[in-house]
């Protein structure tokens, strides 16, 4: 019976929904809804934690089940990070939107419903399902762009991100109904199988693969489909940014990995001179240049972030890159990065909040200036924040980069040169990732510029405490987590 | 196997559909149209849906998607119309050209 | 007594200075002045006391001893120590230990350096009297001294290194002493450098001779002096003999030390220090360190004639380039200096003949006569109250004014002219007897121009000489004082201050020192009588014990007493004679009584200018030397901020920072452009699709090669295996020949080869192909081995190879070919295809040559959507042979294990 | 004391005084002082009985293992032997120097001061007694960020250049060690079966050359911009010129001990074949740092920016030891490691004295300071003649050791017939050596006062001289018996190079992968692939195995 553990978070998730619109209804405003909705993540991750912890076997689940949502650990980790990533942008959301008078309660079940959706995606092990979950996820993102009507800027954002957004679906509806059409299936494994077999029209799979490669390439907002992240991330209230940066780029990488392995897994697509493996490899090395010498010119703080977050994008794609040949080591390496970079991101993401001063939505360099002199703990969360996004000893951001790196050099041939733009890009991204602490102490504010005075928030305060807290558990005894995301690679591949 | 006769001219058409779709999005900069455009890629998905489920029919799931498609369009022009709506409201136009406060 | 007391008391020697130094350095500032007094000369009148006694202790166990005399020794404790790899591979420990030794040399030079040193310290007391830095100037003094005595009584090189650069420092504290005056700092700071570049030479001296010799000991390395006579490698290039690599590098530390060509410069600079101490230090004892040394190690340098010649030569042109310069001098302490180098010319002229003890005897009486000349000058400058130095020509008459400095500075004069039987003219006459034999030598050990060049130019030196010290003592002393009744207004414009009108006799404390010295000016000469006239020259005697001799060398130990009154002994002697002779005539005709310089009346201007500016040396240093290092450190303190660091950081961040601001121009803001871009990529990607890849890969095995094309999605394939344009059939396939087979192998035939080709496999690792036709071309030498040459010397025409039907041939024109059994013997060799031969000896460095076929396989891809890529893949093949003949036996069949 | 975890214990005293300091209130700007020197002391007492073992083994002592990461085969594991002993002991005597100087000059932030130099000496010990390559490269990234805050928050007006400028240089040279490392233990686990980051496991690898020479080179750029070596040294000027005088003495003293100690401990044990082949090179740069950083150091204006590049000269001569190959030369290098630690330690201290005292280190502005301040005067003489190399003081026994170990280096492992040339240029470095150093000497003591202000200033402080006197007793101690230090390092020196030698050999001979001087090496390592013809044509061989690589 306790299989249905492994379904239980989507449940909670979607009933805590309902229930908040209803609340919200008949007694609006009220600010303890973000503590209900974080409640309500978290122990959906930990439900996620707990199954995960006790092996739960999915084997008693119904195929009817199954057929359409993957239950495996892989599903639950992912899970995890969603709910954990959604929970802190809550508790973010929380002190933000009190501190800039947004206080609504659609705000909290857009997030309970796009990190449903978010949750569906990762899980999605058919097509449908699939575009489901996109769809679900993408749409309560954009109105949580969109949350502040009076913003231009957020309005703007907005509307790039869901008019590219929706084409990229288009494109990638598109490609699953040419892979439908060529092997008459939609769930992957089927796919996979007929795949395999090599029972199925070339011309409509190569394209179908293109297609969903380019669609699923756009979410995670890798070169050339990244064009929307900068102005989505900057256009954004901060918590929406930060659950952009973690739950949509988390749910978006757990379902390329199905997309790439559990259906074009086979030796034939997956081929690393003819198939996505040297593809995916290119889009990786441009994303990782692109990112890290775009950000260099960047005034905006939260603008340099999202071109980091694009930078990070391009690391993971390593990793997903030579998923067909380390398999474990390389899926493992993805969870992992995407865990350790959700708690980074949260980090930095939530000092801005803390140290954004009110009705200034982008906080520039300038703003932060002297801001760690003048109150250091404060600046400490982001200066935590920026050197484990750095990639920086002992943090969880050095292992995650660490753990891409060795699954790149054990595939070794080309992978060789992939690592060593790896690290040198990234070396080009420490530059903007210390001008932050350059700024924050080593500046002194222009005459008359507004300080940056931190606001006092418990939930701001409480996720930042959180995230840092595994920042640096997970940079010095990174060994359960890694143990963790290795089981769930293992029962994904399994 | 290849693809039988009659469906390749389904398959055309639908693609033919998602590359006026496509173009449409691509070269106009009007709001609105482009998510008529959009709307226009996803029903061409559709005709091919439903032509290839004739292919397989042993699962109906082609036509299945396709239902599911068309729900999830309507639920998208909503939300694109909502943001297409502030955006004028702010704005007093629905060009995107006018929406490029937030680059480089 | 026992031995140990004995080595207690050498210890002794040496600390007591310098404690003595310690606490006037650190305290003396707050001390009383007698106080200082007391501990800075009862050191130093300690240690004299000491030396005296283990000095007797020597004296008297001297003749019973071993050849090497009497020794006191003691080791204090092990320094350090290396481990030098042996030729056998193994380690041999070399310790350095702190061990400090007293024989016949040392003894002698410990006695004059704590001598000299004590009188000199005595008349300090007077001179120093009024100066502000009296405890410093004492605790430098004491410090020279410890570090003189270390020099001279360390037992190895590194030790007497210890000294011989503590002197360099205190000379550079002390000339440096009134710092305030930037001069004289500048004076200080030059003399170090000099000596640093010495001390360059003496260092790498010492590593020659240890690694030559295994040891730092003085003793084992002049044991070891007749192995030295091997050849001496910088890199490849062969350097004469370690005996005069080690030679050379050493006499470069001592032309710093003891101020030679072309290091001299320094010393007249350092007369800017206290007078005492240009007597102690710039005449008595550390310029005469190099000396030292060189005696020390006379068995090495007589080992290399070409080190003594340049040592001989190098002496006299200083002895004589100085000597011209003293003459066109005005200053007391400046003709002094120069007087001094040109001294220290006379000893390694002396040296360098072959005349070791005859060199160090010079040291000897030199301490005595020249401590006490620049002491008199010292006196004269305190009587006129000048510190700075004293024109001789605005003095004059002093013999009536301080009859006492005038004495022992005439007497002195007369040592240091060498008029017979003053100390200076046994000396000189002993160096000048040394030239002339070396002159006359049937076998010489360097060359007998050499000394005749030396001859002649230490008598043209004697003769300058005598005549620069008595034109000095006539202007001084003699005639009126010139300087009376002069106002400090009048000459205010003068660089000089003005002198005391009536200057008075020195106190007591000056003018003993300059009795005693004088005294020995005028007697020590009975040290060293010559042993022609059948006198017994104690001096040789006593020295034969720790120095090497030519005689020795050449007749074995007795033949000092041999010699008789040879035409060596007649010229050296007449030479002396006359130069002495002509210089003290010229200068009492020229300057008895007289006030004006009319020796530069009689000169042609322009040269007595000449020589009145040193002949523009150091402008010449400054010049060629000085100048242009500055500027070139000036340039790479340029360079390193402008280029180093532009072509490191600046250029490399800003080209960073603009591409991040290209980069972003493409996110313009704009919905379509985004989508444009977007589009753009899906363009890429399924091109990327539709294009196939064929990724030929292959290895070969024998004849037979292994092909592996990529696999993509519906992708068929056809080949190629010799590329020339015809498809070989499939496995199966359809019409135009494409099938599924991706991965074929192939067996070549002999026919089917493009091209022979040589694999040359290369010692680091990766193998060279030459690609072989009919016209003969040398294989590149990038390829060939070191050895590869038959024999180094000879021509180095490179093997040729060339295509011969189906073999090819390979011309050894000047090249060693071998298989593993052995040289080949024969002009060319006949390779078939999977012959194997080697270029160079198989022991040695080598190549690996072997013979294969090359090969070209073609495949092309079509894809499903029917765009077609082909792509060609070269192979080396082993087809096995078909020759007409049989391969040469001796010629191994290569496996595919020694070429791939 | 329980001596199993006296390392433990070493880095745990730092550790604990950062957390102390951390939740002290940041007003008490004395009492922040006094904690944090009273840790470093207590640290200082604990790092002496590290050299109470008996060195003589050449292994390592107090070793600690623990594993860490045991999917990765990390561990947490520590050591020490003669080599590591005394660069610890320099760490444990400058950081409480280095903070006691800084004592009046730094008033502001106090407490992120005294914090940054605790996890700094924290981070620097926990590098050097690291026999976790993994955990040595963690403890060396570590050390980048209090440093960068030392010199960025309280540097000179150039600071966020220099500090970002030290920053990136350090870590571009990192990174790259990085790739390097991973690939090592990816090869190790290929020829063992196992991972393993444990570098007395990693030394018994053997690595085709081609690959070696990579590998090598990668690590040789981290350690080269580290200590610095020409042409990679630009950063340090800067870094110096604006770091406080605290942070100039830890950055030359210990900072740059890193680099050499990089390559003794890691580069030269791990690749003996690449580093035959390069080390010839090396030394070449090494030499043109020698001469390159006193000619640069000559024409400096500021007396910081000399010392500095004095550094450059100084580590030069270290590494051209370090590459001679002879046991001398070796342990000579070692002794300069803490020579230069010493001299150009106290050199920094003094130059912030006055710096403390007028707010500039220009040359034109002092002069005849010797009247004034004549202990300064006297200090200063010592340290610049110790660094120059006179006899008598520490200098001299490093450098004459080195060039001897030069001179003598002529065996093929070593410089060949270079050694000699090497020698005779890069001994010119201890002529110009004196050229520069008597320079500052004369621009700053001798000659007549020209500045007013110079007439009044007043000589040491006791806390100066307190802070000097022990480098003081240092300089003469190693001067004049170094046997106390080079006893305890050279068995360990001597058994590195042996190793080196036998390494060198068998790799030489066959250098496919495999593991090398283990009895139990498992079975299925070295892959077969790897031609084992040695002895018909060893580089063909070679050949092979690189391209199976």
């Amino acid at each position: 019976m306790n299989e249905w553990l492994l379904l239980a978070p989507l449940g909670i998730l979607a009933l805590t929904g309902l229930g908040i619109m209803l609340v919200d209804a008949f007694a609006p405003g009220r600010a303890e809804l973000a503590s209900v909705t974080t409640t309500a993540l978290l122990m959906a991750g930990l439900i996620s934690v707990v199954a995960l912890v006790a092996g739960v076997q999915p084997d008693q689940m119904p195929a009817t089940v199954r057929a359409f949502l993957a239950v495996d650990h892989a599903g639950l980790f992912s899970d995890v990070v969603i709910c954990g990533g959604a929970a802190l942008s809550t508790l973010l959301a929380g002190g933000y939107l009190e501190e800039h008078h947004l206080e609504r309660g659609e705000y909290y079940v857009l997030v309970i419903f796009s990190t449903l959706g978010a949750m569906i995606l990762a899980r999605a092990s058919d097509v449908i399902t699939l575009f489901i979950g996109l769809e679900t996820m993408s749409l309560g993102v954009y109105c949580m762009i969109a949350y502040r009507r009076t913003s231009t800027r957020a309005t703007e954002g907005a509307l790039k991100y869901f008019l590219l957004g929706s084409f990229a679906a288009a494109i990638l509806l598109f490609g699953t109904a040419l892979l439908y059409g060529a092997t008459g299936h939609t769930e992957l494994v089927e796919i996979g199988r007929v795949l395999a077999a090599g029972g199925a029209d070339a011309r409509l799979v190569l394209l179908a693969l293109a297609l969903i490669v380019v669609g699923l390439a756009f979410k995670v907002s890798a070169v050339p489909f990244h064009m929307w992240t900068p102005d989505a991330y900057e256009g954004a209230p901060t918590p929406t940014t930060t659950f952009m940066a973690v739950a949509v780029k988390t749910a978006g990488f757990a379902i390329m990995l199905r997309v790439l392995i559990t259906a074009f897994g086979d030796p034939i697509s997956a081929n690393p001179s003819t198939g996505w493996p040297p593809l995916i490899a290119g889009i990786a090395v441009i994303t990782m240049i692109y990112g890290n010498v775009a950000g260099l010119a960047q005034t905006s703080v939260k603008r340099m972030l999202a071109y980091s977050s694009i930078a990070h994008a391009g690391y993971i794609l390593v990793a997903v890159a030579v998923s067909y040949a380390a398999r474990e080591q390389a899926v493992a390496s993805v969870l992992y990065y995407l865990m350790a970079y959700t708690v980074s991101n949260v980090l930095a993401f939530g000092s801005l909040i803390l140290l954004g001063s009110y009705r200034k939505e982008s906080v520039s360099y300038e703003d932060l200036a002297g801001a760690g002199r003048r109150h250091p703990l404060a600046a400490l969360p982001l200066v935590l924040g920026v050197l484990s996004l750095m990639g920086f000893p002992p943090t969880a951001g050095f292992f995650a980069k660490y753990y891409v790196l060795t699954t790149a050099l054990s595939v070794g041939g080309g992978m060789v040169w992939v690592a060593i733009i790896l690290v040198l890009s990234s070396a080009l991204g420490a530059y903007y990732y210390l001008k932050v602490i350059v700024y924050l102490f080593m500046k002194e504010p222009q005459a008359g510029a507004p300080r940056a005075v931190p606001m006092r928030s418990g939930y701001v305060a409480f996720a930042l405490v959180l995230a840092g807290y595994f920042v640096i558990k997970m940079g010095v005894t990174p060994e359960p987590y890694l143990r963790m995301a290795v089981d769930a690679a293992q029962s994904f591949l399994s | 196997m290849a693809v039988e006769f009659p469906i390749g001219i389904y398959i055309a058409l639908a693609s033919a559909l998602f590359g006026i779709g496509a173009v449409g999005f691509l070269i106009r900069r009007n709001a609105l149209i482009q998510l008529m455009s959009i709307e226009l890629m996803l029903n061409a998905v559709n005709v091919s849906l439903v032509a290839f489920n004739r292919a397989h029919p042993e699962t109906q799931a082609g036509q299945v998607f396709a239902f599911f498609v068309i729900a999830v369009a309507a639920a998208e022009a909503a939300v694109g119309l909502a943001i297409v709506v502030s955006l004028y409201r702010l704005e007093q136009t629905v060009e995107t050209d006018s929406a490029d406060e937030l680059r480089y | 007594m026992n031995e140990l007391l004995y080595e207690r008391a050498l210890v002794w020697i040496i600390l007591l200075p310098l404690i003595g130094a310690v606490l006037n350095g650190l305290l003396g500032r707050f001390a009383d002045k007698n106080l200082v007094s007391a501990l800075g000369v009862g050191s130093v009148a300690g240690s004299f006391f000491l030396a005296l006694v283990c000095f007797a202790h020597l004296f008297t166990g001297m003749d019973a001893a071993n050849e090497h005399g009497a020794q006191i020794a003691v080791t204090a404790y092990q320094w350090f120590h290396l481990s030098l790899p042996t030729f056998g591979g193994g380690v041999h420990e070399v310790g350095i230990d702190v061990r400090f030794l007293m024989d016949a040399l040392s003894g002698l030079m410990t006695l004059v350096v704590t001598g000299v040193g004590l009188v000199i310290h005595v008349y300090s007391l007077g001179y120093m009297k009024e100066d502000p830095g009296y405890a410093r100037f004492f605790a430098y003094l004491n410090l020279f001294l410890a570090s003189m005595l270390i020099l001279v009584l360390g037992s190895n090189l590194p030790v007497m290194f210890v000294g011989w650069e503590g002197v360099g420092l205190c000379s550079y504290l002390l000339i440096g002493f009134w710092y305030q005056t930037p001069a004289f700092a500048a004076a200080g700071k030059k003399a170090f450098i000099a000596n640093r570049i010495g001390d360059f030479g003496v260092l790498i001296g010492m590593f020659i001779l240890v690694s030559a010799a295994g040891s730092f000991e003085f003793a084992d390395i002049n044991s070891a002096a007749p192995s030295l006579t091997q050849p001496f490698f910088l890199g490849t290039w062969q350097m004469g003999t370690l005996a005069t690599a080690a030679g050379l590098f050493l006499f470069l530390g001592c032309t710093g030390k003891s101020a030679q060509i072309p290091l001299y410069v320094w010393l007249p600079d350092a007369m800017a220090g206290p007078t005492p101490v240009s007597a102690l230090i710039h005449a008595a004892t550390m310029v005469t360190a190099g000396v030292y040394l060189t005696c020390r190690l006379s068995p090495v340098f007589m080992q290399s004639p070409v080190a003594m010649g340049v040592t001989a030569v190098i002496g006299a042109s200083t002895a004589l380039l100085a000597a011209s310069i003293a003459v066109a001098q005005k200053e007391m302490k400046r003709i002094l200096a120069y007087s001094t180098v040109s001294q220290l010319g006379f000893m390694f002229a002396a040296v360098g003949v072959g005349a070791f003890s005859a060199g160090f005897y010079q040291v000897f009486t030199h301490a005595f006569f020249k401590a006490c000349l620049f002491l008199g000058a010292g006196s004269v400058m305190h009587a006129i109250g000048s510190h700075t130095d004293a024109d001789i020509f605005r003095l004059g008459g002093l013999h009536k004014k301080m009859p006492k400095t005038s004495w022992t500075f005439l007497l002195a004069a007369c040592s240091i002219a060498g008029v017979p039987l003053f100390a200076g003219f046994f000396s000189k006459d002993g160096i000048l007897l040394g030239a002339s034999e070396l002159a006359y030598a049937p076998e010489p050990l360097s060359a007998n121009w050499v000394g005749w060049f030396v001859l002649v130019a230490l008598s043209l030196a004697a003769t300058m000489t005598a005549f620069y010290m008595f034109r000095m003592y006539f202007l001084a002393f003699t005639g009126e004082y010139r300087s009376a009744g002069e106002e400090g207004a009048a000459h205010g414009a003068h660089d000089h201050h003005a002198y005391d009108p009536n200057p008075h006799e020195s106190p007591d404390t000056m003018t003993w020192p300059l009795i005693i010295l004088a005294a020995g000016a005028v007697s020590l000469g009975l040290l060293g009588l010559p042993t022609e006239w059948h006198l017994t020259n104690w001096w040789q005697g006593w020295m034969g014990h720790s120095i090497a001799s030519v005689h020795a060398a050449a007749e074995g130990a007795e033949g000092a007493e041999e010699a008789g009154l040879t035409i060596a002994y007649w010229t050296a002697l007449a030479s002396g004679v006359l130069a002495m002779a002509v210089g003290i005539g010229a200068a009492y005709k020229l300057y008895y009584n007289r006030a004006d310089d009319r020796f530069r009346d009689a000169m042609p201007g322009r040269l007595y200018q000449l020589m009145a500016d040193k002949w523009r040396v150091d402008e010449l240093y400054q010049r060629v030397i000085l100048g242009p290092l500055a500027g070139l450190a000036t340039f790479v303190g340029w360079i390193d901020q402008t280029f180093v660091d532009m072509l490191l950081t600046r250029i490399p961040s800003k080209l960073a920072l603009l591409s991040g601001f290209v980069a972003t121009r493409i996110q313009n803001g704009r919905v379509y452009a985004y989508g444009a871009v977007m589009t753009v990529g899906l363009a890429v990607v399924s091109w990327f699709f539709v294009t196939p890849h064929p990724n030929l890969e292959g290895q070969a095995e024998g004849a037979t090669a292994h092909f592996e094309a990529a696999a993509g999605m519906g992708y068929a394939y056809r080949w190629d295996f010799d590329s020339d344009g015809t498809w070989d059939a499939p496995t199966q396939g359809s019409e135009e020949g494409f099938g599924a087979e991706r991965s074929p192998s192939h067996e070549y035939a002999f026919s089917a080869l493009r091209g022979r080709v040589l694999l040359i496999a290369q010692p680091d690792g990766d193998d060279a192909r030459v690609l072989v036709t009919e016209e003969p071309r040398p294989l590149p030498a990038s390829l060939l081995p070191a050895g590869w040459m038959e024999d180094p010397t000879g021509d180095a025409t490179l093997p040729s190879v060339r295509l011969e039907g189906t073999e090819i041939v390979l011309r050894r024109n000047s090249a060693v070919f071998s298989t593993p059994h052995g040289a080949i013997a024969d002009e060319e060799v006949h390779l078939g295809i999977g012959d194997h031969v080697i270029v160079g000896r198989p022991e040695t460095s080598r190549t690996d040559i072997a013979v294969r076929g090359l090969v070209e396989a073609t495949v092309e891809v079509e894809n499903a959507f029917g765009n077609r890529a082909h792509e060609s893949l070269e192979l080396v093949v082993n087809v096995p042979p078909e020759r007409s003949e049989p391969a040469q036996a001796r010629l191994t069949t290569a496996t595919d294990e020694v070429l791939r | 004391m329980n001596s199993d975890h006296l390392l433990s214990l070493l880095l745990g005293v730092p550790a604990l005084g950062a957390f102390v300091v951390f939740f002290m209130p940041r007003q008490w700007a004395r009492a922040l002082r006094l904690t944090s020197v009273g840790f470093m002391l207590a640290e200082l007492g604990l790092s002496f009985s590290l050299s109470s073992a008996d060195y003589t083994d050449g292994g390592y002592h107090f070793v600690e293992k623990v594993s860490w990461i045991e999917t990765w085969g990390i561990s947490y594991h520590l050591g020490v032997d003669g080599i590591s002993l005394w660069l610890v002991l320099l760490t444990t005597l400058l950081t409480p120097i280095a903070l006691f100087v800084s004592w009046t000059s730094i008033t502001t932030k106090v407490k992120e001061y005294a914090l940054s130099f605790l996890l700094l000496e924290l981070a620097m010990l926990g590098a050097f007694i690291s026999l976790d390559v993994f955990l040595f490269y963690v403890f060396w990234e570590l050390m980048l960020v209090p440093m960068y805050f030392i010199i960025g928050v309280w540097g000179g007006p150039e600071r966020v250049y220099a500090a970002v400028k030290f920053f990136i240089y350090t870590m571009v040279g990192s990174l790259l060690m990085l790739v390097a490392i991973l690939y090592l233990v990816g090869a190790y686990h290929e020829a063992s079966g196992h991972y393993s980051f444990d570098l007395l496991e990693l030394r018994h690898l053997i690595i085709p050359r081609a690959t070696q020479i990579w590998l090598f080179l990668a690590f040789i750029l981290a350690f080269a911009i580290k200590v610095p070596m020409f042409p990679f040294h630009t950063w340090l000027p800067d870094a110096h010129t604006q770091a406080p005088t605290g942070g100039s003495v830890i950055l030359a003293a210990v900072m740059l001990k890193l680099g050499t100690y990089g390559f003794l401990r890691f580069a030269m044990p791990l690749f003996p074949l690449a580093s035959q082949l390069i080390g010839p090179t090396i030394a070449l740069f090494a030499i043109i740092g020698v001469i390159y950083g006193a000619w640069a150091a000559w024409v400096q204006k500021d007396a910081k920016k000399l010392v500095a590049y004095s550094s450059v000269s100084h580590m030069g001569f270290i590494a051209l030891g370090l590459f001679s190959m002879t046991n001398h030369g070796v342990n000579g290098s070692l002794l300069q490691m803490l020579n230069h630690g010493v001299s150009t330690g106290a050199l920094f201290i003094l130059v912030g004295v006055i710096y403390e005292r007028r707010h500039t280190r220009l040359f034109s502005e002092f002069g005849g300071l010797a009247k004034v301040m004549p202990w300064y005067a006297l200090f200063f003489v010592v340290v610049s003649l110790s660094s120059i190399g006179l006899p008598g003081t520490n200098g001299f026994v490093g450098e004459f050791m080195i060039l001897v170990g030069t001179f003598t280096s002529n065996a093929e492992v070593g410089f060949g017939p270079w050694g000699r040339v090497f020698t005779l240029f890069a001994a010119t470095g201890v002529i110009f050596a004196a050229v520069y150093m008597l320079h500052a000497v004369l621009e700053i003591f001798w000659g007549p006062i020209t500045h007013k202000a110079n007439e009044t200033l007043k000589d040491l402080t006791f806390r100066e001289v307190a802070a000097l006197l022990p480098l003081m007793a240092l300089i003469f101690w190693i001067g004049l018996y170094p046997a106390t230090f080079l006893d305890r390092s050279e068995d360990a020196v001597n058994g590195f190079v042996q190793d080196f030698n036998a390494k060198y050999e068998a790799s030489k001979s066959d250098d496919s992968l495999r593991l090398w001087g283990e009895p139990e090496a498992p079975a299925d390592a070295p892959p077969t692939d790897a031609v084992a013809q040695g002895d018909d044509a060893p580089s063909v061989a070679a050949a092979a195995a690189g391209g199976a690589r």
